[in-house]
């Protein structure tokens, strides 16, 4: 079956993101297809390249990068919620003349009706919220 | 159109969730809708008379609780999570 | 394909970004023409009440946002009764946009959909 | 000066950081040699249920922090004896370091403390 | 040693605040604690007949609420909020 | 008197922030003294340099920033939130070998003690949480 996830949470915050880390594994495992992974609200902080947990933390943006870039998942960052939280790309960085980016390699930043366009190509859409 | 509902606090999300059930339909309790276990034995086992409720066993083990053997819940992992995404024509979830 | 989709809101104005974020989707989902409902639920109804000046928080009015959302095709906005009930809201004291799904009609309305985006 | 300093935690673990940072501050201030409580109450009081296992979770055990607190002089933790009471909590189901109040013992105890941080 | 008691949702916040309260202390609603003077106008009538309630008036402008006239409520602005913290010897803050 | 504030919220997520900049805005005009703004948990996003919201919306980080640098208050950002979270300044990128970093100037990264003897040394310590 074809899926759509919607992370809407950071780590610090609460927890859905990494109950979305494991949900998309176990998608993957049981041989189903993600077609997109959207990341709105708090969920932007995923795409982040400048968090350093502790050593016994997981390094949830990494995990997901590592998914993302394995797999060839389409991994959007809704553009409107980074830029309000401070994750941007080079191309944003510049345009908005901000000091630097900090966006990983693998993910695209884009609008939400790339959520919405998801949602009905889906078969099943899943919302991780927080 | 069976729909599978994830629930992931023990408080508004199990409240608001539990007024938007049909026959058919399923809940699954994850994160800390887990501790609905404890807090809403009551009203999940009302529940349990219609409609088919799991927990997921990460969030049971992570937070020492236990499943309870006098209420028909089922503990699913993350497998099982998708087999009830599967299994339901939708998913709504309430967090 | 002409896929319904359903966007709930539960969360209070103002609080972060979760109340505008939700009606950013709306918007979107019904411009790009596919059917859209919004529905208020549980903290949520605070959104549509009327007479909000957020001025001194420097936020953006949602009654604004809610008024345009007609001009994209969303003519009214789905609203939990028992939630209404239990916050002791009075009709009157609410934007005049929404219809009221008393009882078992959000559960019947919720079965009709074919997507539901939660918020 | 040895002002008094109480931090009140009243998230449920994993959620996030919230206990566990809560928990980093009341070592630290004991580090410090600040007289350091520890109260728990509302959610909060499940991050002392024993047997937690949140290794699918990659987090670290919350107990093996709480049982580190003794070693930095924080002897118990307080806990609010409504907010075991309504979550049907037994003390046998709790890590065995803390101390309950119970009724108005919770308010008595907040009006000893110097400062109150919150979590 | 009186208390401030500032309170910012109208669930767990007002709850635990509510047995946490001494006499002499106070408790200013803010943020979405406002919304207490509609959910939880009950609980506020009982408590005002030993303890000061204050609400603050950007959050309550914001939502689209008022004050209820049939209770002894005061609507304070931020400076009216540093006023109760001179005024109390400490601030304990429930979220 | 002389106040610690301890800020636990990000723009996005609750209002705990901005409450607590028109809170100590207001203590500024009152004539009291602002020891230390410690910024914890989701707090730490208040010292991003990244942040860009839409034109129509506050930009909180700024809006710190303005108020820390323009009164002299001392600002301390907690170093392992803020790493957890991806907010660095360029020692700490360096350390990490994080590929650029996001600190804003006026602001200090530091451990929890600094809220501890904030706390002690106070005459009130207001916390603002989501």
């Amino acid at each position: 079956m074809k899926y759509a996830l919607a992370v809407y949470g950071a780590s610090g915050t609460g927890q859905s993101s990494l109950t979305a880390l494991s949900f998309a594994r176990a998608l993957l495992a049981a041989g189903h297809e993600i077609i997109r992974v959207f990341f709105y609200q708090d969920g932007v902080h995923n795409a982040s390249s400048l968090v350093s947990p502790p050593q016994d933390e997981v390094n949830l943006p990494e995990q997901w990068q590592k998914l993302i870039t394995e797999q060839g998942i389409d991994a959007v960052v809704c553009i409107a919620a980074a830029l309000r939280r401070g994750v941007v790309n080079t191309e944003e960085a510049e345009r908005y003349e901000l000091p630097a980016s900090n966006f990983r390699e693998g993910y695209e930043l884009s609008g939400l009706g790339q959520l919405l366009e998801a949602t009905v190509e889906a078969d099943r859409l899943v919302t991780f919220g927080d | 159109m069976a729909t599978l509902h994830t629930v992931n606090k023990a408080g508004q999300p199990l409240e608001l969730c539990l007024r938007a059930l049909n026959p058919g339909d399923s809940v699954l309790l994850l994160e800390e809708g887990v501790y609905a276990l404890y807090e809403a034995s009551d009203v999940l086992s009302d529940l349990l008379r219609h409609i088919a409720v799991y927990v997921l066993e990460a969030d049971v083990l992570a937070r020492g609780m236990t499943n309870r053997d006098d209420l028909d819940i089922d503990m699913v992992d993350y497998q099982g999570f998708v087999e009830l995404t599967v299994a339901n024509d939708k998913v709504v979830s309430w967090f | 394909m002409s896929q319904s989709i359903c966007i709930i809101s539960t969360q209070a104005p103002y609080r972060g970004q979760f109340a505008r974020e939700a009606l950013d989707a709306a918007l979107v989902s019904a411009s790009y023409e596919i059917p859209t409902s919004l529905l208020l639920m549980g903290d949520g109804v605070y959104q549509i009440l009327d007479g909000q000046s957020p001025g001194q928080l420097e936020k953006k009015k949602l009654s604004s946002l809610f008024q345009s959302l007609e001009l994209y095709g969303i003519e009214t906005v789905y609203v939990d009764g028992e939630s209404l009930a239990e916050r002791h809201l009075d009709p009157e004291q609410l934007l005049p946009l929404y219809t009221l799904l008393e009882g078992d009609a959000v559960a019947s309305f919720l079965a009709q959909q074919d997507k539901v985006l939660s918020f």
